[in-house]
């Protein structure tokens, strides 16, 4: 009998969790009380599994597949490797830092934590699965308390915001879903593994010729056209600019507990997809489309962190910022399909480039949500308030405040000794070696980054002090102590990243071997 | 001989109690058909199923029909239907008993020869209640506890009824 | 077709004291031209019942109104005979010379079949009970489904009589007694199963001959097991209810509903009643006996030469006595504590009563079969004990039937 | 290897831990706090002593002079990136210079700063610019330089920024990290690229470093499209993280706002280490930047150096133009730097890497002990910048005066006895015999023009005539009753004057041609005294220029401010009388910021709008235009589906109600119909069945 | 006439009248009353095929009739409850007057 934990029962968790607090938090206190155990239960579950994991093999590990609906070729198979495990740890660090942020919530706390939860399971559900049918529902499980978050504990906005964010994310989801429903037709299998072995093999455009009318030729378009449509799912849920324009007004709309979840996890969800289904099942598609993907990729970077610069709420930069970042790790994705035959040095470069990505992924997780946590702290101080122009001079008041914050922003300007400069510093390295020119615009946007935020620190910490914050009670203790852990961990990770990459880096080099 | 009699019994019972304006009457002349019916069982070798006929019609359901008629009130129209349905349903009644008849009287099942008087023992019949019918009998436990629970909960309404 | 209990013994001297009502009934019938003896053989024996137990009714009536008068107090009827002792007859001549009274608006059928039906299905129910060695007027395979089936009849009986009267308290009488039967019926039954489960027989013969037998001094009465002592008291307080007798004398409650079904009745009718009842109370004692007390047979090894049915008959007596008793001794009950005591009490008890019989069944014999058997009797009692108790003290009082 | 060189990281650690510990003190711990930054840096400057005794020993005795240290950090694919740090001349010297002064800065300014509301995070701040500098300067991996050197930009920023309440000081801190992280992002570029040319960051690396022989020859080798070698891309884009942070021009716009930080800040910061760092920068990757193709133009300077040189040439006159029209004393001193930075590189170009890290040295010296002046002076003037608002202070700043006076002397290049004659001669020297232009030497030699003028008038603006700063104050007399008289510094901050204003007179004697101490033990040989050095050919002819120059540049600076006391504050400077406009030009720094302001920012904000824009209404404009085409086709399918489906469904459905009506008077309700019919369907049944058997 | 069919014509004329009970009586219980004697009428055909048919050591014919009186008392009992409780609502146990199942 291992005493582990399976990836079934982390998942299981939050959904008990969920119906728990649902159904014995009939007080504000009580429920969020239980919620947080939960969410704490499930972190204990992911390093427990981290413990069990082996890092030395980049396969995945901790399988568990049992027959479902043997006649769709629909089986319940999870399983992790590194770039899982990853977002686990991720998903189960953010979920409590959101809860800690919305801990003074009003209305339906009991409602509120049970979402939360809910979300979480379908967050880790997304991260393991392995056969696309269980994958797609928790892929929408995630959807639907992210929307009733929004929709009822939302800032003015939320109504349009929730379906704008609802209707976009499910076009996205109405696309890949019909693009591996095509697959399905003509392969007759869901699993994302053997998917894959097939693609590697040649075998997959094969059976797309086998559709009505199908020729060799054929087959490649067909093929082409599932991969973009399942690569429209993904686009929308990172975001890929142009189809990003749901992602401000979410952010700004949504209460920033959710806006943690949303910007911490659900954006990774997208990367994920892209990362674990899109590259080893469409890799030959993708490569075709390489360039203009790049392009995407630099836009994506170089256009948000512009119009970051013009923005006037807090919530709304962060959440440019976050497509940046995110921009980043696409265009750490986009550029391994570069075909370069069995040139090691290459290979590392590639194995550079995806390390950087799931780091990236990581650090921006953590840093983005603990931004958005102070965007909350702030929040609570000024009553609502999160202008850029509404504050000034805070730093006098709130010292350990600003100094915190400080920290995370730097962070998240990529600041070397701090977690975010590692992911991006091993993108670039492997990026700039397969496309110099989309890495070299890219710098652009690192220095816009840095003007942004740096603006932000000039308008809310620094100047003369707005009067009407002359009495903003600085940082709690509580607040310290649990703001402590996440920026323990961006110091540890910019000065130690192998924590993270001695994890993931077998996981990176069997990807990239599997790309080639 | 007897068989005559208690057929006959039988049926007068049965028609008296379906013909009888007096429920009460009906009931007791359904007590009368029930109780020759029985008798026809004893007399068919049916030893349990004339006493369960006895325990169970006699006992049970006349008594539970007795207390519907009590607990509910007749409206003064004692009724047959009218004339026409009336007719009609005779009509139907004597089809229904006429091509029963026909059939019987023209069966070539009967034509068999007489067996001897088959041995119904309450030990053979409780061990094939215990052995062969053991699942059927545990089924009709159930539906029994069921629909006493079902005729509680339908006839139980008195206390929403109260104000 | 019923098969004659018809077994001509001619054995030695103290056999022939035991048999002695057999045969003078052979040597009866041995007159009889041949087509005749059977049926003859049958007469004699149902003259002999209907003797037997009217006398037994007389008896009973005497016994019953002295023993009450002693228990409150005063003397009881004394004045016909030696200390009162012709009582019934006078009685009797008293019922059969009163005018017949039948109410104006009664249904004059019913009402004049509901006892004649209530005396015959109570004589008809001693068909199988064994009063003495081989006296049994026919040996039925299912007699004890017999017993309860006929029994059953009374029911339609006490309907009929309280329905014909077109009397109120009349009918509500008949309704609290058939309500009171039917519930009581079950755990009657329920705690007579466990012998039969014993026994593996619906015989009543059967029954008494697998009682026959000693151990050292002890007979082998289902009395001296744990489920049979149990379900011999579960059978006791329900036979108290199915006869109507007090402490569950409901509906015939004088000071409720003055007598119940037969307070139209009169004269010769209502003696048919009274009869009626107390031929049910003997049935169903006699019924206790044949199940849990081992029937005619000797309580003691050396008193075996004794005649079976004077053991079976003093065996009667006792209960009649106790009968007597109780009703001296207890009060009425109220009716909700009646249908609470039945369904909440009696029919969990018996029905523990029947896994109490399955492991001493299946257990092997020995102390330890005792001990786990009393346990499973005791427990269940303590528990079902107190919670009625608990609900008593604590219970609103609802009229929910006198309203 | 020896102690000292496998705990070399001890000497950035303390600092390091110094700043965590004052992080995390109370507000009112000072003494504590002071103590703590002063005593780390304290024992980092002796571990710096033997650091630099260690490599003194081995050039002695012809040992090696580099010792480096690596280590993995982290793994990615199938390598591990390293990390190291080393032991060479130049680390050793770069170390002495950085702990000395910064020693002495940190105890001036517990002086300085001793009225500051948060003196702690002050010191904090401090010891983590020295931890960061300290860290650039032993790092043996160019991405372990990068990041301290990011570090520095960061602790820069918050120096500058110390008094954020006021509104310029946050501008201008935001200023120095955004236009340094410019030049940083084009050396970051240039770094990947280097990686993915040399497989390795490391500098040395037992023959496999990136700045060893087979990865140079290979990156000369490799030519990239428009014909450079990689080599020179890279070093030229290196070079721009340098010019972003030694304030070269164009990126020098940030030094001179940055002054808006406290003064020890300004001496440390940019005087003496920061700026300093893209010096150092340049020289470190030398061998980059001067790697050729081949041995045959090893002679002539390869195009990285060339821009190098260019580049500081024009930013030493540039930057000496501007601060000739200057009134704030630390500006004009700012200015100063940049120009005296540009020599620094225009050394480095010309002369190699002694050559430039020899004036960084002296610079380093006598410039701090100027900022330090200038902060005692502003100090006792009670934050009095305005030079035009002193006066007079000679007589009641004595040891100040005489102190700001030797690092005045050394700026300019005073002959012979001031150190900063021997290193600028050197520089002038080089630029001299420089193989593809005199135009530098012309250039440097005006700078050292400018640089004399503007200093005299600066030096008579201050410390001669009249004390001008009564009449300010009377114009605001609110502020003070009674109008503060100038004093002296206390003894915190006049000591380390002193032992600067030393250091600046004797430091000279290690570079002179004579004993070029300094340059051989660059080079990791031992020194040889030769009178014979200022021999050699052009050195003598050089020296006299120069020092005319410095005559020259004197005198016009006694001719236009010393002739006569100046006695107004309102009075227009001198200069401005004689050519109105070109001092306008000057004292508006050439409009470089205008410039900046109108053409890139105003782009940038104009590219920033114009992407929301794209978000707001493009983006989302093409999923609105999508969402009210398929509101409209709904809104049509409604239409249709009210007056054409609708209608004749309706008619449908009537139809199918009357049917239906009919149907169901059979469902009467009663169950007995339904059983009569039950009857009848149960007798046709038998009777069919007993008639098809018969058939 | 043999017995067996003199039995099925005892049992066929029970049913008969059963039916016509059904058919022609408009109260629910007397309704019931002849549902009832329906189901008798079928038992005694049990019975007798039992006692005359081919097998009677097989007792399926008396199962048949067990299972069925078992099930009979349930449907009395619940079938009697329903006329208790639609008398309750509609204060009539009169069958043509409980039509809103009409169609």
């Amino acid at each position: 009998m291992n005493l582990t934990p399976s990836i079934s029962s982390l998942t299981v968790v939050p959904l008990v969790g969920a119906l728990a607090v649902l159904a014995l938090g009939s007080n504000r206190k009580l429920a969020r009380g239980i919620a947080l155990a939960f969410a704490f239960l499930a972190l204990i579950f992911t390093l427990l599994l981290w413990h069990r994991f082996n890092p030395a093999s980049g396969t995945l590990q901790l399988e568990e597949i049992h027959a479902w609906i043997p006649v769709l070729g629909v089986q319940y198979h999870v399983g992790a490797d590194g770039l899982s495990l990853l977002m686990l740890l991720l998903s189960t660090l953010v979920v409590p830092m959101s809860m800690a942020a919305s801990w003074n919530i009003q209305e339906k706390p009991s409602l509120y934590f049970a979402l939360i939860l809910l979300l979480e399971a379908g967050l880790i559900g997304t991260f393991t699965a392995l056969n696309f049918f269980h994958w797609f529902l928790f892929w929408e499980l995630s959807l639907i308390p992210a929307f009733f978050l929004i929709r009822l504990w939302g800032g003015s906005q939320r109504a349009t915001a929730a379906t704008q964010f609802f209707l976009y994310t499910m076009v996205g989801s109405v696309t890949l879903l019909l693009s591996f429903l095509a697959l399905f037709l003509y392969t007759g299998i869901f699993d994302f593994i053997t998917l894959g072995e097939l693609a590697r093999s040649g075998h997959l455009l094969q059976s797309l010729a086998t559709a009505p009318h199908g020729t060799a030729a054929t087959a490649d378009r067909f093929a082409l056209l599932i991969c973009l449509g399942a690569l429209l799912g993904f686009a929308v849920k990172v975001p890929i600019v142009p189809f990003h324009t749901w992602l401000p007004a979410t952010y700004a709309e949504a209460p920033t507990g959710t806006t943690m979840l949303l910007t911490g996890t659900m954006s990774k969800m997208g990367l994920y997809g892209l990362i674990r289904i899109l590259l080893p099942i469409f890799y030959l598609q993708m490569r075709s489309m390489r360039t203009p993907l790049l392009w995407l990729a630099v836009a994506t970077i170089v256009l948000s962190a512009y119009a970051a610069l013009v923005q006037k709420d807090l919530k709304r930069i962060f959440a440019y910022s976050s497509i940046n970042h995110l921009g980043y790790c696409l265009l750490g994705i986009f550029s391994i399909l570069k075909f370069t035959g069995d040139d090691p040095a290459m290979l590392s470069e590639k194995a550079a480039a995806l390390s950087g990505v799931f780091l990236q992924m990581f650090n921006h997780g953590l840093t983005a949500a603990t931004l958005f946590w102070f965007v909350a702290l702030l929040e609570k101080r000024s009553g609502g308030l999160r202008g850029l122009n509404d504050f000034g001079g805070l730093r006098k008041v709130a010292t350990v405040f600003a100094g915190l914050m400080g920290m995370a922003l730097f962070s998240s300007l990529g600041l070397p000794g701090l977690n975010g400069f590692i992911g991006e510093f091993l993108i670039f390295k492997g990026v700039f070696p397969l496309a110099g020119w989309a890495a070299s615009l890219s710098t652009l946007g690192l220095l816009l980054t840095a003007i942004f935020l740096l603006g932000l620190i000039q308008r809310v910490f620094a100047g003369p002090l707005n009067p009407s914050f002359a009495h903003m009670p600085d940082l709690t203790t509580a607040e310290r102590l649990s703001l402590f852990p996440p920026l323990a961990l961006m110091v540890a990770l910019g000065i130690y990243p192998q924590l993270v990459l001695g994890v993931i880096n077998s996981t990176v080099l069997h990807l990239v071997q599997q790309l080639r | 001989m007897l068989f005559t009699i208690f057929a006959a019994l039988t049926i007068a019972g049965a028609v008296a109690a379906i013909s009888l304006r007096n429920l009460v009457h009906s009931v007791l002349s359904l007590i009368l058909a029930f109780a020759g019916l029985a008798a026809v069982y004893l007399l068919l070798g049916a030893q349990f199923i004339g006493f369960a006929q006895i325990l169970v019609y006699v006992g049970a359901v006349a008594i539970l029909i007795v207390f519907t008629i009590l607990l509910t009130r007749n409206d003064g129209t004692f009724g047959t239907s009218s004339q026409a349905s009336w007719n009609l349903g005779a009509l139907i009644v004597i089809a229904v008993f006429g091509t029963l008849a026909w059939t019987i009287h023209s069966s070539a099942a009967l034509q068999h020869a007489l067996p001897p008087q088959p041995e119904a023992t309450m030990q053979q019949i409780g061990t094939a209640l215990m052995v062969r019918f053991a699942l059927p009998l545990e089924v009709i436990g159930l539906l029994l506890t069921a629909a006493l629970i079902g005729a509680a909960t339908i006839a139980l309404h008195e206390k929403q009824e109260r104000p | 077709m019923t098969a004659l209990a018809y077994n001509s013994l001619h054995h030695a001297s103290p056999q022939a004291a035991d048999q002695i009502f057999l045969i003078v009934q052979h040597w009866i019938v041995s007159h009889a031209p041949a087509g005749l003896q059977s049926l003859l053989a049958i007469l004699l024996s149902v003259v002999a019942i209907v003797g037997g137990f009217g006398l037994l009714f007389a008896i009973t009536t005497i016994l019953e109104r002295k023993g009450l008068g002693r228990i409150q107090n005063r003397y009881g009827p004394n004045r016909v005979g030696f200390f009162g002792s012709l009582q019934p007859i006078a009685d009797a001549i008293k019922s059969l010379t009163k005018e017949d009274i039948v109410p104006q608006t009664a249904d004059k059928l019913v009402h004049l079949l509901a006892p004649i039906l209530l005396v015959l299905a109570a004589f008809s129910v001693y068909a199988v009970l064994p009063v003495g060695r081989n006296m049994v007027l026919v040996n039925l395979d299912a007699g004890v489904l017999f017993f309860f089936a006929i029994g059953s009849v009374t029911e339609v009986a006490v309907f009929m009589a309280g329905w014909s009267s077109r009397n109120k308290y009349s009918l509500l009488g008949a309704m609290r007694a058939i309500a009171q039967m039917i519930s009581y019926e079950v755990p009657l039954i329920l705690s007579s199963l466990t012998v039969i489960m014993a026994t593996g027989s619906l015989s009543t013969v059967t029954i008494v001959e697998k009682q026959a037998g000693f151990s050292r001094i002890l007979p082998h009465w289902f009395l001296f097991t744990p489920w049979g002592f149990a379900g011999f008291v579960l059978f006791m307080i329900a036979a108290t209810a199915e006869s109507n007798r007090s402490p569950f004398d409901l509906p015939e409650g004088e000071s409720e509903i003055i007598a119940g079904y037969y307070i139209e009745y009169s004269g010769f009718k209502f003696a048919l009643f009274f009869l009626g009842e107390y031929l049910g109370m003997f049935a169903i004692s006699g019924l206790a006996i044949t199940l849990f007390l081992g029937g005619w047979n000797a309580p003691l090894p050396f008193l075996t030469w004794v005649p079976s049915y004077l053991w079976f008959f003093a065996k009667l007596l006792t209960l009649i006595v106790a009968f007597i008793w109780v009703r001296g001794t207890l009060p009425r009950l109220r009716m909700d504590q009646l249908m609470n005591f039945a369904w909440k009490f009696m029919l969990p008890m018996a029905l523990l009563n029947l896994i109490t019989a399955a492991v001493w069944h299946f257990m092997p014999s020995g102390p330890v079969r005792w001990l786990v058997s009393i346990v499973l009797v005791v427990v269940p009692y303590t528990l079902l004990g107190r919670n009625q108790m608990h609900k008593s003290h604590l219970e609103k009082r609802v009229y929910r039937f006198a309203e | 290897m020896t102690w000292i060189v496998r705990n070399l990281w001890l000497i950035p650690a303390l600092p390091a831990l110094a700043a965590g510990l004052t992080a995390l003190a109370k507000r009112h711990q000072r003494r504590y706090s002071a103590a703590l930054a002063i005593g780390a840096m304290g024992l980092s400057f002796l571990l710096s002593l033997c650091a630099f005794s260690q490599v003194m020993l081995a050039i002695t005795h012809g040992q090696p002079s580099r010792q480096v240290v690596n280590f993995p950090w982290f793994e990615f694919g199938n390598q591990w990136l390293k990390l190291g740090w080393m032991l060479d001349p130049l680390t050793a010297i770069m170390l002495v210079m950085v702990t000395f002064v910064g020693l002495l800065i940190f105890i001036y300014s517990t002086g300085y700063m001793a009225h500051d509301d948060n003196f702690t995070r002050f010191f904090c701040f401090l010891s983590l610019f020295a931890a960061a500098m300290l860290g650039v300067i032993i790092a043996n991996s160019l991405l372990l330089l990068f990041m301290c050197w990011e570090l520095v930009g960061l602790t820069s920023y918050l120096l500058i920024g110390f008094w954020y309440h006021k509104p310029s000081a946050a501008a201008a801190a935001k200023k120095a990290f955004i236009t340094t992280r410019i030049g940083d992002l084009a050396f970051l570029v240039g770094m990947l690229w280097l990686f993915s040319q040399a497989g390795t960051l490391l500098f040395y690396d037992q023959g496999a470093g990136c700045l060893e022989h087979s990865a140079l020859t290979a990156m000369v080798a490799h030519l990239t499209g428009i014909g450079m070698a990689a080599s020179t891309g890279i070093a030229l884009l290196i070079f721009a993280g340098a010019v972003g942070k030694s304030g070269q021009v164009p990126l020098h716009v940030w030094l001179p706002d940055a002054m808006e930080g406290p003064t020890p800040v300004s001496a440390l910061i940019h005087a003496a280490t920061m700026v300093a760092a893209g010096v150092f920068l340049v020289a470190r990757v030398y061998p980059l930047m001067a790697a050729h193709s081949d041995a045959a133009s090893a002679l002539s300077a390869t195009t990285a150096l060339q821009v190098v040189t260019w580049i500081g040439a024009i930013t030493a006159v540039f930057a000496a133009l501007i601060a000739v029209a200057q009134n704030d004393i630390k500006r004009i001193l700012a200015y100063s730097t940049v120009s005296q930075l540009g020599y620094m590189m225009m050394g480095l170009g010309v002369g190699g890497v002694a050559v430039g890290m020899f004036h960084l040295i002296t610079h380093a010296f006598f410039k701090s002990l100027l900022f330090m002046g200038a902060g005692s002076v502003i100090h006792g003037c009670h934050e009095e910048q305005d030079i035009r608002r002193m006066g007079g202070l000679s007589k009641l700043m004595p040891v100040t005066f005489a102190t700001y006076a030797v690092g005045m002397l050394a700026l300019c290049g005073f002959p012979l006895f001031f150190s900063g004659f021997w290193s600028k001669d050197a520089i002038l020297h080089a630029a001299m015999g420089w193989s593809i232009s005199r135009i530098p030497f012309y250039l440097g030699s005006l700078g050292a023009l400018l640089t004399a003028f503007y200093m005299t008038r600066q030096v008579y603006y201050v410390f001669f005539g009249t004390s001008r700063l009564a009449s300010h104050h009377e114009a605001t007399p609110a502020a003070h009753t009674a109008p503060p008289t100038p004093h002296e510094s206390p003894s915190s901050m006049t000591f380390p004057l002193v032992l600067l204003a030393s250091c600046a007179i004797l430091l000279g004697a290690v570079g002179t041609p004579a004993w070029p101490w300094f340059d051989s033990f660059l080079s990791g040989e031992a020194p040889i005294f030769a009178f014979a050095g200022f021999l050699e050919h052009g050195i003598l002819p050089v020296m006299l220029t120069s020092t005319l120059i410095v005559f020259l540049g004197l005198a016009l600076g006694w001719w236009f401010y010393g002739r006569q006391p100046i006695l107004s504050a309102d009075l227009p400077d001198a200069l401005e009388q004689l050519q109105p406009g070109i001092f306008r030009v000057l004292q508006n720094k050439f409009y470089v910021d205008e410039l900046y302001e109108h053409t890139v920012i105003r782009w940038n904000s104009a590219l920033a709008t114009f992407s929301d824009w794209l978000d707001r209404w493009v983006w989302n404009g093409v999923v609105m235009t999508v969402s009210n085409l398929v509101l409209g086709l709904s809104w049509l399918a409604r239409s249709t589906d009210t007056y054409l489906v609708n209608t004749s469904f309706d008619e449908g459905c009537n139809t199918v109600t009357t049917s239906g009506k009919l149907l169901a008077r059979l469902q009467s309700g009663r169950t007995q119909s339904y059983l009569r019919l039950v009857g009848i369907a149960f007798a046709a049944l038998v009777l069919v069945l007993i008639w098809s058997a018969r058939s | 006439m043999t017995p067996l069919s003199s039995c099925l014509m005892l049992s066929a004329l029970l049913f008969s009248v059963g039916f016509a009970g059904v058919l022609m009586r408009r109260n629910a219980i007397l309704i019931l009353i002849g549902i009832e004697l329906m189901l008798n009428a079928a038992n005694l055909n049990f019975i007798a095929f039992w006692r005359y048919g081919s097998a009677p050591e097989a007792l399926t014919g008396v199962m048949f009739v067990i299972f069925s009186i078992g099930v009979a008392a349930a449907e009395a009992a619940v079938g009697l409850a329903l006329i208790i409780s639609i008398y309750r609502h509609r204060k009539t146990t009169q069958i043509d007057r409980i039509n809103s199942m009409r169609g």
